[in-house]
């Protein structure tokens, strides 16, 4: 190979192809005018929430994708039906993760729709799961003397309260836990719902 | 190769034997690679049929009767359809000869086909038989009307006795077991027909020991009194196992040894065979050391000869005191008849 | 789903189809390197400034480069890049080890959001990809880009601007992400106001390269060339469209993502790492690669394939049957081009171990080299769908990520950078047993990590698929093999401070006597 | 610059002059056969799967419309599955326990009576063809899509009632509107009366007086106390649950109360649950059971685990013999309703939750079966089983009312 123009040339149309095939025609397919019956925008609430579920790097360890039956037990781990594209109509950025170093997500507000749980969650997991490994939150919390009016009070089991006064959470905390809550897709799949069918049982397939 | 020249000379002459060996390394893994992923992805694509995946089922070694969709659609299906639904629910689809709580899959379980739960399919080509019970020759209609009369209590039923003789009952009934045997053997004994054998043991039996294992493994279902349990529309769901609601004394579960190998070849439900022999044997003592219907054959009778007449020899406690209660008396006759309208 | 199936198909047929072409074309010598260039690799002109017939430059395939001043040229943008990329070398893996180590003690350094896990991890990502791997291969571009093309970097000052700009925008990123303005993809954190940054330093970085390409002196391009060339046009491209802010939503962003960061793996690190190892390698040893032809298909078989493979990290998940299944073929692909790079390369190094011996460098870059045939088929592998089953979602893709990124790239660009630091500065490492130890700290590091986490992402995946073992169970048994990994990470931790220092001796002033400081030529 | 100062300690040392160059060797044969072999497998597997895959699609699709009800069962298949268990495939029902359909004045009536006792459901008692039977029967109108219920309230008019008007959807969903808030009928003295349709003589209803929930125990299911959530802020507020947090509507006190300890004791492991009974009392644990027994919410279950339905309704009703498991039902109830506190209703009980305690028992982590019976069960049942069945149950009708005190009177000398 002697020239550069003819290099550089079949090199981005090469990418330009693989472009069209890995990132136009699905993103053709997946497009949706509408959203999924069943699926709502998030709250203002919930939105501030998600930014702070993003800040905060969760997906590095939290997928939000349920697997199909035929592939994995996502379902009777109570993560949820196997989500298809049309479930992340309101995503953006997008956190569909590839690691579960903690449990898939997107379900999380309906298998877990306790706001008080997910406080005391996130303020220390080990209070809960003393084998868990994910980071404790103190951050997003305050121990006060005595709770305010309009405080929300974090329930702790005994030996993980402060020695004295109680834990408050911040805004951000009750922000993050609404958005929690609102992941609920649980809703029917839409019948013209995308996803990967790569791995239902090929049986009669003719 | 003109380049080389003297000063390439000085270096280390190239290896050539090396260089091979590392070309043949590359070519070995690279191919030992693809077949690794072609086997693979042959696998997956389900193209290697001896690699798919083994059947969950374990095929018994027992006959294999006919699943509920086999039934044919036709006269003679829907008959064996009404002979499954008396089968399965006798009380109501035989509603005027059933005078206790029980119905014939009670003891028969898997709907007639379970190995070693007296099934049907090893029944039927059994019969015409000849039975010391009632020294004679046995159809199978003879053979079911034994089972009204004793097993389900028929004498405290609406009618007071079992189907007549030609009955529909007996008709749909047959169909039913005709049908379950479907490529079964005629007059043969069957692998898995009938109830088994417990062997004796040395301790024999004894109702006492057979209250404890009663209560460990029995209570959960059949209930601390053994009267059953029922669901909230008063429908039994377990059994009972004496009483009034249960078989008569003539009946062949009223026998320790016909309980014993029933019990541990079928109980407890999903867990047969637990059991220990000298277990069944208590167990079965335990349960057959209470009082029920009394024997429907007795008649004007004294309880004394209705035993030496039918039940001399055989490991029953009719006609014998336990705990000083002479049993075979009978549970008290129903103010009316079973299944009768208030 | 018809017109999608074809497509499908269509992209299939269309790689498998060029690369017929390719193979036909150079067994009819249509490709075939141009004899006369390949000998006669000066300009008639050129051989004026040979002053004596005794230098190497009169040799055909020999050229002085510091006799042509091409080295000092390129000497002080590469240096530059060189020094900040090892510092965030050192700071990136620091952030790393913080992050594997904060994986088994939950608790430590929970007090910031700054340090949360989330965070530290992301930090970790960023400088290594965009601080360290891409500076320095930026670096080693600009130093052999001019050798093998016989002609001084063109406008060495835009480098410095570039660079300039490059490290003050991975600066802020890091700021950013570390308070908590990202853009919450993996890969693509850095807040895109601040990728228009990078992206002007890439032009800054692009400019001199393709100036210096155009000027060249020779007609052939050696293979280091191509690869170097098409990965500047490639990631500037990835880079600008998955950046596009506004654009992306949903689960088309999440593919847009993935085809993103899978292809800085294949279309931008990989050309780095397997360009330098393939100007390195036959320059240390002193031999030639085994075949034009097979490195042909190591090149265009990597274009076709590697560019189409990214969406196989969405395997199983809400996007078209159609594109994982395009993905898993194109991964299972990579062996054609994967094995053509090992011939070329290895039956070089094999047929010359000795030089290993010789050459502390060597080792760094075989070794990376060799990192690059087990990723490769690892990943081949790993993208089929009954093993991608089991390893998705665990750490067992973590360990595949650093085969490819570290132990391939990272290393093979040790070995570069300390080729070419003695020729930029004139001067010799004083402690070549401390290049020794760098090189065994990283290499048993990255064996306790590498393995630590393929077998304990295995039995995390094998557990996470077993509807009858609790969640609970994956994360317990893996406790030990992360504590393993942080064990493997330190080491490798070690090793880069160790880099540092030798990078820092020999560019730092030497007060040492001139005898001992310079070794007298043959 | 300095000129060329680099050590060459070696003389073997390769010159620092050398350029790296590419020979001219033409490609190694095994490499163009790995392309071919590549090439041709890669085209035959895209060839192979592409199938598969467009099929794979078509049937997900399939299933999504009969887990949402969207496809419509005639109404034979629909009262096999859903009535059958009960009134049985001749509609004769089960003497003195379900009555029968066959030539029941209610039935007689037509379509509007049987839709609107579908959706409303019986508790108390009641008379058919002399017979009385103490009527426990279930809201189906969680369960059923108006297109089902006029659908089956047409069949069963038709084939055991003789009365061949044909109920519309849109009057099943009239109906439904109009009755979704009156509870279920009080015996069959309370359909007479609501309806003002001549039924013969129905037996007077005689309704029972609920106990207060004590404050306490009040705050403690919905407001928590200390280091505790409250029950229903994952419960829901009904005791309905979702996904593998389990409905408690319905369940007998005695099985929840047996739970809660057993939880404490680690018999059955669950973090949530450990922290949540660390502080309860006994009185607490029973007052907990007796209040979450006495509750009648609709069901909020759905089959929703991708499992086969037939097979869970074989699994549920047959057992499958060949692998010594036996049906459901004949422990738990012919229709899932439960049986004392040792058997607990499953009918509408969340899949996910179903099939992860199954899952449990089989994992071993749920240890509480008496005579490990569902250790067995479970172990022998696979994961798709697992879901079939657990599938199968969620698309059941929940418990009627009237089990909480029965059973805990049945259950009481244990």
């Amino acid at each position: 190979m002697n020239n550069y123009l003819p290099l550089s040339i079949i090199s981005l149309g090469i990418l330009a192809f693989a472009t069209l095939m890995l990132v136009i025609a699905p993103g053709i397919e997946m497009a949706r005018p509408e959203p999924p019956a069943g699926l709502r925008p998030y709250t203002a609430e919930e939105q501030r929430g998600r930014d702070v579920y993003v800040s905060m790097g969760c997906l590095y360890c939290h997928s939000q994708q349920p697997r199909a039956p035929e592939q994995a037990p996502d379902g009777e781990r109570g993560w949820g039906r196997p989500s298809v594209s049309a479930d992340y109509f309101y995503d953006s950025p997008h956190q569909l993760g590839t690691m579960r170093t903690g449990p898939d997500l997107l379900n999380v507000g309906a298998r877990l729709p306790s706001e008080s749980w997910h406080l005391t969650h996130l303020y220390q997991p080990r209070a809960i799961f003393d084998w868990s490994i994910m980071p404790a939150y103190p951050f997003l919390f305050e121990v006060k003397a005595k709770a305010e009016e309009g405080d929300v009070v974090v329930a702790l089991p005994p030996g993980f309260a402060p020695a004295e006064g109680v834990v408050v959470a911040s805004q951000e905390a009750l922000d993050l836990t609404a958005y929690l809550l609102s992941l609920d897709r649980t809703y029917p799949a839409p019948e013209d719902g995308i996803r990967d069918d790569g791995y239902r049982p090929r049986g009669d397939a003719e | 190769m003109s380049h080389e020249t003297e000063k390439d000379a000085r270096a280390k002459p190239t290896n050539p034997r090396k260089g091979r060996y590392v070309k043949h390394l590359i070519y070995a893994g690279g191919a030992t690679l693809i077949l690794a992923a072609t086997g693979a992805l042959l696998y997956e694509s389900g193209l290697i049929p001896g690699l798919e995946r083994p059947d969950q089922t374990v095929a018994s070694g027992y006959f294999q009767a006919p699943g509920n969709d086999q039934i044919p659609d036709s006269p003679f299906g829907e008959s064996v359809r009404r002979g499954q639904a008396i089968f399965m629910n006798t009380a109501t689809n035989a509603s005027d000869h059933v005078g206790n709580g029980l119905s014939c899959a009670n003891c028969h379980l898997g709907e007639g086909r379970q190995p070693y739960s007296a099934p049907m399919w090893a029944a039927w080509g059994r019969y015409p038989q000849y039975r010391a019970k009632n020294d004679q020759i046995n159809t199978m209609e003879d053979r079911v009307m034994g089972c009204f009369t004793f097993s389900m209590n028929a004498q405290h039923s609406v009618s007071g006795e079992p189907p007549p003789h030609g009955d529909d009952i007996y008709r749909d009934l047959q169909s039913y077991f005709y049908w379950l045997a479907s490529g079964a053997p005629n007059n043969t004994e069957m692998e898995g027909g009938g109830f088994g054998n417990v062997p004796k043991t040395e301790l024999g039996y004894s109702p006492e020991r057979g209250q404890e294992v009663f209560a460990a493994n029995c209570a959960v279902c059949h209930a601390g009194d053994g009267q059953g349990q029922q669901d909230l529309n008063g429908r039994y769901v377990f059994p009972p196992l004496w009483g009034p609601n249960s078989y008569n004394w003539g009946a062949g579960m009223a026998r320790i040894n016909t309980a014993a190998a029933f019990i541990q070849n079928n109980m407890p439900l999903s867990q047969p065979g637990t059991l220990t022999d000298q277990e069944a044997w208590d167990v079965a003592a335990y349960i057959n050391s209470f009082e029920r219907p009394k024997d429907a054959r007795q008649g004007d009778m004294t309880i004394e000869e209705t035993r030496q007449l039918f039940h001399d020899g055989d490991d029953i406690y009719y006609g014998q005191e336990v705990n000083g209660v002479l049993l075979g008396v009978g549970t008290p006759d129903p103010e009316r008849p079973v299944g009768a309208p208030e | 789903m018809v017109t999608m199936g074809l497509l499908l198909a269509l992209s299939f047929v269309v790689s498998l189809l060029a690369l017929a072409f390719l193979i036909w074309a150079i067994s009819n010598k249509q490709v075939a390197p141009d004899q006369h260039d390949a000998r006669v690799i000066f300009e008639p002109g050129d051989e004026g400034h040979v002053d004596s017939g005794e230098t190497a430059t009169s040799r055909p395939y020999h050229f002085d480069t510091v006799r042509s001043g091409i080295d000092a040229v390129s000497t002080r943008p590469v240096a530059v890049l060189l020094i900040a990329a090892t510092v965030w070398l050192v700071i990136g893996s620091v952030f790393g080890l913080v992050a594997s180590l904060k994986l088994h003690w939950p608790d430590w350094l929970s007090d910031h959001a700054a340090l949360t896990f989330g965070r530290v991890r992301t930090l970790h990502l960023n400088l290594v990809i965009y601080g360290w791997l891409s500076q320095v291969g930026i670096a080693a571009m600009i130093w052999v880009l001019p050798r093998i093309f016989h002609t001084p970097l063109r406008a060495p000052r835009l480098p410095l601007i570039g660079a300039a700009l490059w490290n003050a925008a991975v600066l802020l990123g890091a700021i950013a992400i570390a308070n908590g303005w990202t853009d919450g993809e993996e890969w693509l954190e850095i807040p895109w106001q601040l990728d228009l940054v990078l992206a002007l330093a890439g032009v800054f970085f692009m400019v001199p390269l393709i100036k210096t390409t155009l000027a060249r002196q020779v007609h052939h391009i050696y293979v280091t060339g191509w690869y170097f060339l098409a990965g500047i046009l490639w990631f500037p491209c990835l880079f600008v469209i998955a950046n596009l802010p506004y654009v992306h939503s949903g689960v088309e962003e999440a593919t847009v993502n993935w085809w993103f960061a899978h292809n800085v793996l294949g279309l931008w690190l990989t050309p780095i790492g397997v360009g330098t190892a393939y100007y390195f390698i036959p320059k240390i040893i002193g031999k030639p690669v085994f075949s034009y032809a097979v490195s042909l298909i190591g090149f265009w078989g990597l274009a076709l394939f590697y560019s189409q493979v990214g969406i196989h990290h969405l395997i199983g998940g809400p996007v078209p049957t159609w594109v994982a299944t395009l993905s898993v073929v194109h991964s299972v692909m990579m062996f054609i081009p994967v094995i053509a790079v090992a011939i070329n390369q290895h039956i070089t190094v094999g047929q010359n171990l000795w030089a290993l011996k010789e050459s502390l460098p060597l080792r760094f870059i075989a070794f990376g080299a060799l990192m690059y045939t087990m990723a490769s088929f690892q990943g081949s592998i790993e993208a089929l769908r009954s093993v991608n089953s089991v390893t998705h979602f665990t750490h067992y893709t973590v360990g595949h990520a650093h085969l490819g990124a570290y132990a391939f790239v990272t290393i093979t660009m040790f070995g570069a950078v300390y080729h070419m630091l003695p020729r930029m500065t004139g001067r010799v490492f004083r402690w070549p047993a401390l290049i020794n130890a760098h090189f065994w700290l990283v290499v048993i590091g990255f064996a306790i990590y590498f393995f630590g986490l393929s077998i304990g992402g295995w039995l995390q995946g094998l557990a996470m698929l077993d509807g009858t073992r609790p969640f609970s169970e994956s994360v317990i048994l893996t406790k030990p093999y992360l504590e393993a990994r942080s064990v493997g990470g330190a080491l490798m931790t070690l090793g880069h401070l160790v880099f540092a220092f030798n990078v820092a001796s020999i560019l730092l002033p030497q007060r040492v006597p001139e005898s001992v400081r310079t070794v007298p030529a043959e | 610059m300095t000129a060329d100062r680099r050590p060459q300690r070696d003389p073997r040392h390769p010159d620092e002059h050398f350029e790296p160059y590419e020979l001219d060797a033409s490609i190694p044969w095994p490499l163009l056969g790995i392309a071919v072999a590549l090439g041709v497998w890669g085209a035959a597997t895209l060839f192979d799967t592409r199938r598969h895959e467009e099929r794979a699609q078509v049937e997900r699709i399939e299933d999504t419309r009969l887990a949402t009800g969207q496809a419509v069962e005639p109404g034979h298949a629909l009262f096999e599955a859903s009535c059958a268990t009960c009134h049985q495939s001749n509609g004769l029902g089960i003497r003195r326990a379900v009555p029968p359909l066959a030539g029941s004045p209610f039935v007689q009536h037509g379509p509007e009576l049987v839709a609107n006792i579908m959706l409303r459901g019986i508790d108390g008692p009641i008379r058919v063809n002399d017979a009385l039977y103490d009527g426990h029967m279930p809201s189906f109108a969680s369960v059923f899509t108006d297109v089902e219920v006029a659908e089956l309230a047409s069949y069963v008019a038709a084939r055991w009632g003789e009365n061949d008007r044909v109920l519309e959807a849109a009057e099943a969903a009239e109906l439904r509107g109009r009755v979704s808030d009156l509870g279920s009928f009080r015996g069959g003295a309370g359909v007479a009366e609501d309806t003002g349709l001549a039924l013969g003589d129905q037996p007077p209803f005689a309704s029972g007086t609920l106990q207060p929930v004590a404050p306490e125990i009040s705050a403690l299911i919905f407001e928590g106390r200390g280091g505790q959530w409250s029950c229903a802020s994952c419960h829901g507020d009904l005791g309905q649950g979702r996904e593998n947090t389990p409905r408690l509507a319905g369940l007998p006190a005695d099985y929840i109360r047996k739970q809660l300890h057993d939880f404490a004791a680690g018999r059955r492991l669950n973090e949530s649950m450990a922290v949540v009974v660390a502080e309860l009392t006994d009185e607490e644990k029973q007052a907990l059971g007796a209040y979450y027994s006495g509750l009648r919410v609709p069901s909020n279950a759905r089959p929703d685990l991708g499992g086969d339905l037939e097979r869970g309704e074989q699994l549920a009703r047959e057992g499958d013999w060949s692998l010594t498991v036996p049906s459901c039902f004949s422990c738990h109830g012919p229709s899932g309703f439960g049986v004392a506190p040792e058997f607990p209703p499953l009918a509408a009980q969340h899949a996910a939750y179903t099939a992860s305690q199954l899952a449990a028992w089989a994992g071993g982590q749920r240890t509480n079966s008496s005579l490990d019976l569902m250790e067995h069960i479970s172990s022998a049942l696979s994961a798709a089983d697992r879901r079939s069945v657990a599938d199968y149950l969620a698309s059941l009708p929940p418990v009627p009312a009237g089990t909480g005190d029965t059973l805990a009177a049945q259950g009481e000398d244990r």
